[in-house]
C-alpha cells in the first residue's frame, strides 16, 4: 500500500488519502481481529502480539512512507507490516508457518520482514529496532535518496538501553530518522506509568538533543500530522524527533494473556475513543466522504482476510529441504 | 514426603522456601509479580510463563518488577550480591542474554579473580532455554554453551522437577555466580519431588540409565531424549549407560570418563548449535582422556548449525529427537576400523 | 580515609574536614603524578589513566560517605579508590602487579578494587559501574542501613546504554543512589560537547525523573555542597540524583596518548582553576586555615608515595600458584 | 609486488584500498578518526591502537566516529548494511561484545534465515582480541569460540599481514555478516604483503608447515607459536604439520581430517579458554570423522579456566607458549596403549 501514496501527502490529506488511510486502518483491525479468532482454534503457533486499537499510528506515521523509507518494528508488528505496504496474504500465510509466507514460514509472527518494502522486521529482542534504523538512515544519508528510517518501539522499549543509545547516535550523526514511541500503557504486565521514570516518554527526547512530541494515538489526523513534519524535518536534514503516540491496546499482552492487571480500560477505549469509528465521524457527514464507500472498502477487506486465512490454512508447510538453507549466502 | 509436582512447580517451590528460610534472597525479572502499577491485580503474572506466580503475594517487598532493562537489573543483582543479598534474577529468555551479557561476563563473573580473592557475588541468573514452543529464533536458543565457556560462571541445566527443585536450592545458597537454564518446553512435565529443601551439588553427574555398551551423555531436555533411545535400544539388546552431568561448569569428567572407560563408545546429545558447543566439550574430553578406551568415534547429536526456524515442521527436525540418538549409538556400535 | 570523616560533615565543612579534603586531593594529585613519571620508565605493564585535575570530584563526593556507602569506578578510578579510603600503598603496589596489591597483582590500575571499603572496582567497561549501583543502593535499601551507593562515570560513559537503564531503574525503584557524571571534556579523543546530544549531560536527568545538577569540578565547595544535598535526599529515601561535574583531566586520555586532539585547555586549567590551588587560596588566609599545615600535609603524603612506589617495585610479583586460584570459591 | 609492512598496515591497506575501489564501504567506530568536536586535530587518534589513522583524511565523509555506544553504532553498522551500504565497524576490543551481542547474534546472524533468505546484511566487525599486552580480565580475552557458536557469522583470524589484508579485502567484499578478529600483541608484526589488493577465501586452512608426525591445529596469533614448535621438535626429529584454518566459521574440516589421516596424531592450540571453545571444537571433530586414524589422544593446549591476570609473570604463564605446544606433541608421539 506504501508507494501509492498520493504526493499531496505532506500537506492536508485528500479524500485519496483517506480512503487509503481508511483501508490501511481497517486492513490492520480486520488482520488483527482475525488472527485472534483464528489462533484460539489452536492452528497459529508460537506467540502472538495483536495491534489492534493502535492502527493509527502505524497508518498516521507509514502514510508519508515510500520506497525510499525504512521502518524498523516490534514484536507486536503486524501493524507497520501492513501499513508499509507489506502482503497481508503472505503476512497470514507467514503467521501459520506456510512455505509461501512471506519469509517462507521460517520466522512467524515476530520475525515477518520485508526488506524489498523497505520493512527490516518485526523484531523479538525489545530494543532491537532503533539501532537498526540509525544504519538504515545513516545509508539514505550517504545515498543522498532523501529517505528517512522510522523505528516504531513500545513504552516498555523506551527504558531499554539499546533505545536509549539509538536516540543519542541518530541526533549526534543528524540522522533522517524518526523515533515513535508507541505507548500502550503496558509492557507485558507493567503499566508504564511505573516503568518510565518520566510524565512523558517523549520528556527524555531532549535529553538526547531532539524535539519531542506527544500525540494521542487514537486520533489518526493527530499522528499523521506530527508525523509528517517530524518526517519532513528529517528529509530536509533537520535531525531526528522522538514522537511519543498514547493509546492502549485491544487484546492482551500476547494471545493467552488473561489481563488481570487492568482494569475496563480496553471497553473504555472501544466505546469512546477508537480510531476507525472516530476516523470514519470525521470524515463522512461534513468529512466529505460518502460513509457507503467506506463501507465498501469493509467488505473488500473483509473478504481479502477470508482469502487470505484460506490460503494460509491450505498453504504447504515447509520441510527438510528448507532446514538447513538461507544461513549464509555463500558458504 | 514427596510428592508429584512440575518442574515448574519445583522451581517456584524452591524460591518459595529458599526467601522464606533466608531473608537475604530477592528475586526481580519482569513481571515477576506482574501488575506492577497498573490498576488491576498484582501478581498478575509471575512471570512470562508463571514460574514465580504467588511469590510477589507472599514476599512483596523481596519480588520485584523491573523495566524492561536487563543491563541495569541483571547489574543489580550482582551489585546486591556483593553486598550481602542474595538475589535471584530473572533473564526471561536466554536469548536475550545479548543485551546484558557484559554485567553477566566481565562483571559478575570476574569480580573474585580480578580483585585477588575478594569478591564474593552469590547471584542467582534464572533464564528459560531451548525450543519446541514455536517461539522461533529469537525465543528458542539453548546458547549455555557460551556461558560455559566463561571462567567464573556455574552452568546448571536441571532435566527433571527433582534436579530442578534440588539445584536451585544449591544455586540460592551457592557463594559463586550462577546462570541456571530451565528448559521452557519442560515445565509442565512431572515428577516426584520432596516437600522439603535438599540441595544436590554441582558437578556430580547422575547416572540416569545403566549400561555397558554405550555412553549417552545428555543435557537438560536431552536427557529425557536419551532415555528413550536407550530404552529403545534396550529391546533391541543394546545397553545404554545414561549420563546427566546436571552442571556443564563445573563438569563432572570423571563420571564421564569412567563410563566411556567401561562401554569404550560416546555418544553426546545436546540441544544447542554444534561448533563450540557442549557435544564438542565433551567429545574433546573422551578424545583427550578416555581415548585408551574409546573403541568407536564419538557420536555428537546436536541441532544444526542454523537459527533456529518458526514452522512447527522445521522446528520438529531443528531438535534431535530420539530416533537420532538410537541412530548415533548404531553408528558407533556397528563401527569396524 | 572514608569512615574517619567529622559527623558534621552534611554542613558547611569544619576546619578538620578542610585538612581531610586538601589532603585527600593531595593525595590523589601526588599519586597519579608520581604514576605518570613511573609509567615513563616502562616498569608499569598495561593502560593507565589519570585522574590528575579531577581530584575535587571524588573527594567532594567521598568526604560525605562512610562504610554503609559504596561506589563504583571506572577506568580513571586511583582518585575514587582514595577518596574512598583505599590504602595508597597498596594501589601502588597493585598498579606495578604485585602480590601484595590490593587485588593481589590480579587486577592491576584497571580493576583496583577494595569491597570491604565499599568501592566495588575501577571498571575496564565503560558504563559497567551504574547498574551494580542499583544494586548495592537497593542492598542498602533493603537491609535499611542507610547507605547510599554512588556512581562515577565519564560523558563518553553517559551514551552507554548501560548508564541510561540504570539512571531509569534508580529512579522507577527509587533508590538511595547518586549518579556522578564526570565531564572532562573528552571520551579518548572525543569532544563530549559532540557525542553528547544535548547541552549537559545532567540534561538527562528530567527524561528519567530525577534532578539534575551541574557544578564547576575544579570547585571543591561546590561539589562537596552539590554532593551532599544529593546524599542526604538518598539516605532520607529522596531517591537519586545525576550531578554533572564538570572539568578536564591534566593528561591524556591514558599514558602515551599525544593529545593532537587538545588545545590549550590544560595549561589554562592549571593555571587558572586547579583544585587544589583554589582551595589554598580559599581556605588559607581568612579561610583560618594555616598554610604551612597545608604544607605539611603535601611534605607527609610526598613520604607517603615515595614509600609506596619503593614497596611497590621491592615487592615480589605473584607466581605460577596465584594462577588459578579464586575464579570460584567453592571448585 | 609485495613488501614488507606491519600487520597494522595491512589492515589500514585493505580498509584504504577498499574504500577507494567501492564508495558503498564505511568505516565507523570509537576514535576511528579520532578528534570529532575537538579543538586540536583530526584523525587524532585512528583507533585505540591506530589501525585506522589516515582514513579520515583521505574519506573524511566515510570514517564516523562515534560515542561510547556500541549496539547503537554496531546496529548502525548492520542496518546500513542492509540497505546497500558495506560498513566495516570497529568494536575496539572483543570484551566488549557483552554489551553490543544482541545486535550481532540475534539481528545480524538471523536475519537471512528469519526473513526466509531475502535478507542480505554485507557487515563487517573489526575487534581486537588477545592476551599480551597486560591488559587485564576484561582487555585481552579471545572469545571468538562464542562468536564461532552463532550460525550466520563468519569469523576470521588472520595469523600474518599477509592473511589480515586477503582476508579483511574478503571480508568486505563477503556477502555475510564477518566477525574480524585481530590481535592486539600482532600488529607490529611485519611480513611481505603485495601492494595491490587481493582476497584469501573463506574456509582454506593454510598448511603453514608440511610434516607426517603429528598435526597442529592452531589459531591467530597461535600459530607462531605452534611454528616455533615444530621447529623444535623438528631438530629431535618430529615432524609437525601446522594447520592454520585461518577462518573458525566456515571451517576447512577436510584439510585438517586429510592431515590427520596422515599423521595419527592432533594438538589443537588456541588462546581461547579450555571450556565450548575452538581446542574442543577441532578435537571434537577428529574424534568423530578422523577416529580410524588417530593413533594417540587428541591433545589441546589452550588459556587456562581463568580470566586474564594483569601482572606481568601470570600473563605469560596464562597464555600458551611453544614449550607447551612441545609437550603436548612428544605427549602425543609418546602416547602407548
Ligand atoms: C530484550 C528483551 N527483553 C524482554 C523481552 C520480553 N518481552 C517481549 S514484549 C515485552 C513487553 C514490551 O513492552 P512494550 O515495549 O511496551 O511493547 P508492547 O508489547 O506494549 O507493544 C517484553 C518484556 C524481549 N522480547 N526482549
Ligand atoms: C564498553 C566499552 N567501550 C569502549 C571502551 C574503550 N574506552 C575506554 S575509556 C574510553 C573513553 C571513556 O570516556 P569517558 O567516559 O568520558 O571517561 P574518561 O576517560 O574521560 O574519564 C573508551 C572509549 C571501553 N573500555 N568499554
Ligand atoms: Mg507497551
Ligand atoms: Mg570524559
Amino acid at each position: 500500500m506504501a508507494g501509492t501514496v498520493p504526493a499531496d501527502i505532506a500537506g492536508a490529506p485528500t479524500s485519496e488519502t483517506l480512503l487509503h488511510a481508511y483501508r490501511t486502518m481497517r486492513t490492520i483491525r480486520a488482520f488483527e481481529d482475525r488472527v485472534h479468532e483464528e489462533f484460539a482454534t489452536g492452528d497459529i503457533p508460537g506467540f502472538v502480539h495483536l495491534y489492534a486499537g493502535e492502527e493509527a499510528s502505524a497508518t498516521g506515521v507509514c502514510l508519508h512512507l515510500d520506497d525510499r523509507d525504512t521502518i524498523a518494528s516490534t514484536h507486536r508488528g503486524h501493524g507497520h507490516c501492513i501499513a508499509k505496504g507489506v502482503d497481508p496474504v503472505g503476512m497470514m500465510a507467514e503467521i501459520f508457518g506456510r512455505r509461501d509466507g512471506v519469509c517462507h514460514g521460517k520466522g512467524g509472527s515476530m520475525h515477518i520482514a520485508d526488506l524489498g518494502k523497505g520493512m527490516l522486521g518485526a523484531n523479538g529482542i525489545v530494543g532491537g529496532g532503533p539501532p537498526l534504523i540509525c544504519g538504515t538512515a545513516l545509508a539514505a544519508k550517504l545515498q543522498r535518496t532523501g529517505g528517512v528510517g522510522v523505528a516504531f518501539f513500545g513504552d516498555g522499549a523506551s527504558n531499554q538501553g539499546t533505545t536509549l543509545e539509538a536516540l543519542n547516535l541518530a541526533a549526534v550523526w543528524n540522522l533522517p530518522a524518526v523515533f515513535v514511541a508507541e505507548n500502550n500503557g503496558y509492557a507485558e504486565a507493567t503499566a508504564s506509568t511505573w516503568s518510565v521514570a518520566a510524565d512523558n516518554i517523549a520528556d527524555r527526547a531532549d535529553g538526547f538533543g531532539m524535539p519531542g512530541v506527544i500525540v494521542d494515538g487514537f486520533d489518526f489526523f493527530a499522528v499523521h500530522e506530527a508525523a509528517g513534519a517530524a518526517i519532513d524535518r528529517a528529509r530536509e536534514g533537520g535531525g531526528p524527533t522522538l514522537i511519543e503516540v498514547k493509546f492502549t491496546r485491544y487484546y492482551g499482552h500476547f494471545e493467552g494473556d488473561q489481563q488481570t492487571y487492568r482494569a475496563d480500560e480496553v471497553a473504555r477505549a472501544r466505546a469512546e475513543s477508537d480510531c476507525l469509528e472516530r476516523f470514519r465521524a470525521r470524515v463522512t457527514g461534513d468529512g466529505g466522504l460518502d460513509a457507503a464507500r467506506l463501507d465498501g472498502i469493509d467488505a473488500e477487506i473483509a473478504a481479502l482476510i477470508d482469502g487470505a486465512v484460506a490460503k494460509a490454512r491450505a498453504g504447504e508447510k515447509p520441510g527438510p529441504a528448507d532446514l538447513e538453507t538461507d544461513v549464509y549466502i555463500r558458504y | 514426603m514427596a510428592r508429584t509436582i512440575s518442574y515448574r512447580e519445583a522451581v517456584n517451590e524452591a524460591l518459595a522456601q529458599e526467601m522464606a528460610r533466608d531473608e537475604r534472597v530477592i528475586v526481580m525479572g519482569e513481571d515477576n509479580s506482574g501488575g506492577t502499577g497498573a490498576p488491576g491485580e498484582d501478581d498478575a503474572w509471575g512471570g512470562a510463563l508463571g514460574v514465580t506466580k504467588g511469590l510477589h503475594t507472599r514476599f512483596p517487598d523481596r519480588v520485584l518488577d523491573t523495566p524492561i532493562s536487563e543491563s541495569a537489573f541483571v547489574g543489580a543483582a550482582i551489585g546486591a550480591a556483593t553486598r550481602g543479598m542474595r538475589p535471584v534474577a530473572e533473564l526471561m529468555f536466554i536469548d536475550f542474554m545479548g543485551v546484558c551479557f557484559d554485567q553477566i561476563y566481565n562483571q559478575a563473573a570476574k569480580f573474585r579473580y580480578m580483585f585477588g580473592g575478594k569478591a564474593v557475588t552469590p547471584v542467582v541468573i534464572r533464564t528459560m532455554y531451548g525450543a519446541g514452543l514455536r517461539a522461533a529464533a529469537q525465543h528458542s536458543q539453548a546458547l549455555y554453551p557460551m556461558f560455559t565457556h566463561i571462567p567464573g560462571l556455574k552452568v546448571v541445566l536441571p532435566s527433571s522437577p527433582y534436579d530442578a527443585k534440588g539445584l536451585l536450592v544449591q544455586a540460592i545458597r551457592d557463594d559463586d555466580p550462577v546462570i541456571f537454564c530451565e528448559h521452557k518446553a519442560m515445565y509442565d512435565t512431572t515428577g516426584d519431588v520432596p516437600e522439603e529443601a535438599y540441595t544436590i551439588p554441582f558437578g556430580e553427574a547422575n547416572v540416569a540409565r545403566e549400561g555397558g555398551d554405550a555412553t549417552i551423555v545428555a543435557f537438560g531436555r536431552m536427557v529425557t531424549v536419551a532415555l528413550e533411545a536407550a530404552a529403545a535400544l534396550a529391546r533391541d539388546g543394546v545397553e545404554c549407560e545414561v549420563i546427566d552431568p546436571r552442571t556443564t561448569s563445573p563438569l563432572d569428567a570423571d563420571t564421564i570418563l569412567e563410563s566411556v572407560e567401561n562401554t569404550g563408545r560416546l555418544v553426546v546429545v545436546d540441544e544447542a548449535t554444534p561448533r563450540c558447543g557442549m557435544a564438542a566439550d565433551i567429545a574433546a574430553l573422551a578424545a583427550r582422556d578416555a581415548f585408551g578406551s574409546l573403541r568407536a568415534p564419538v557420536q555428537t547429536v546436536t541441532a544444526p548449525h542454523t537459527p533456529v526456524p518458526f514452522a512447527d515442521t522445521l522446528e520438529d527436525l531443528y531438535v534431535p529427537d530420539a530416533q537420532a540418538v538410537v541412530n548415533a549409538v548404531k553408528a558407533a556400535t556397528g563401527w569396524k576400523r
